[in-house]
């Protein structure tokens, strides 16, 4: 599974992308949330509060109970500010 | 049409390229997004802006559809700017053409909305302290949320 | 700024010309309204524009105070044309600009909303029929009513 | 009194500006009207329907009883369709 963070999330967990094997009973954007924030302070910190985060997976728009599995690409970015 | 790109824009250019010709077309309505040099009290040096590539032109192309689904439109176009802008810098420019007014107003209200909430960019601001990223606001929530009612597949 | 002319205008000149250097301004709302070739189910060879040399302007300058009174602008121009005109050319512009995009679309809408059922031009198109003078259209003054709330001395 | 006339009632007075001196009794912009359509049948149909016709005195819109005087300027016209 591909992970992308971006704006001040990428700041806290340090890195952009990454390439990652969540255990097999991850099987949505809540448990792959939870699962992160298991892997270091920077990743606790980051999805400290999940009202300022936002998922895409395949880059579209997920909610808390949509699934997640082994070749999707997810995203983990704050609330945007474009325009 | 949608368009990602660090080059500025013409908008006269924009304007005769999309909608040159077409004598369907009654009313014209453009936004363009200016960077500030002020965020609230705090004077802002220059600003840049990340954005997700593939996400962001699937996004907005998704955005665009549903105009043309709700409005009769003759011509729209959305270009976005990425990279670092200094004050006075175009951001954003929203443009639509309708055989009639209220059509292309509405639209491009509604692009300008929409993006604002689901397009993936970030804006982070140099700033006297060093760089901040850009909080989105709630009254940009509120903006889109006016378009809502016909909107099932809302994902926030 | 208003300006009544049958010169044809360049919009993005104006656009420079009005908020070039200005980092004040956040959002640019701009409209153009232009001819069309038809006229419902009728074709429109062309249409002559009439107007009241004096009470235009004057008209014009009260309805952009307003707008300057109710919206917080950093500049505001409404261009419109006078005498004939054929499909696909520019009718009117109007630009607003302020620190707030709303404020920018509200007042531009607004700005033609008002123009269109108080300024004094009348459109007479050219048809297969002859020379027909176009009547108002009851939608143009649902539209100007909507700002109406705050109107106390409309003449209508 | 200076009267303009445009668009179609322009055509049907045959006239696009005249000086007229109505009589003493003709102080407001309805009695104007009703006078005005005493001096032929081009007038008479101008203003048969007083729904579609606005009137500006000194080129500010003006109401059925609002008062005119020798030194005005008064403009008739149909409802506007500029924009």
């Amino acid at each position: 599974m591909k992970l992308l963070y971006f704006a001040w999330l990428k700041t806290k967990t340090g890195v952009a992308e990454e390439d990652v094997s969540p255990p097999a009973e991850v099987t949505t954007v809540a448990e792959l949330l939870t699962w992160l924030t298991s892997r270091g302070p920077g990743y606790a910190e980051a999805l400290e509060d999940l009202s300022t985060i936002r998922v895409a997976v395949n880059q579209v728009y997920a909610r808390p109970g949509d699934p997640v599995g082994p070749g999707d690409e997810v995203a983990l970015f704050p609330p945007v500010t474009g325009g | 049409m949608i368009r990602v790109q660090p080059e500025d824009f013409d908008v006269g250019a924009e304007i005769a390229a999309l909608t040159g010709g077409n004598h369907r077309i009654g009313g014209l309505a453009v936004f363009v997004g200016l960077v500030r040099d002020m965020a609230g009290e705090e004077a802002i040096g220059a600003m840049t802006l990340e954005h997700y590539p593939g996400m962001t032109e699937k996004e907005l192309a998704r955005i665009e559809e549903e105009a043309k689904q709700r409005w009769p439109l003759e011509a729209s176009l959305i270009i976005h700017r990425i990279g670092r802008l200094e004050p006075g810098d175009r951001i954003v420019l929203v443009l639509t053409a309708s055989a009639h007014r209220q059509a292309a107003f509405d639209a491009c209200q509604f692009l300008i909305d929409w993006l604002k909430t689901k397009a993936p960019f970030w804006k982070q601001e140099e700033t006297a302290g060093g760089p901040r990223w850009v909080e989105a606001r709630d009254s940009d929530g509120e903006a889109a949320g006016r378009w809502r009612k016909r909107d099932p597949d809302a994902a926030e």
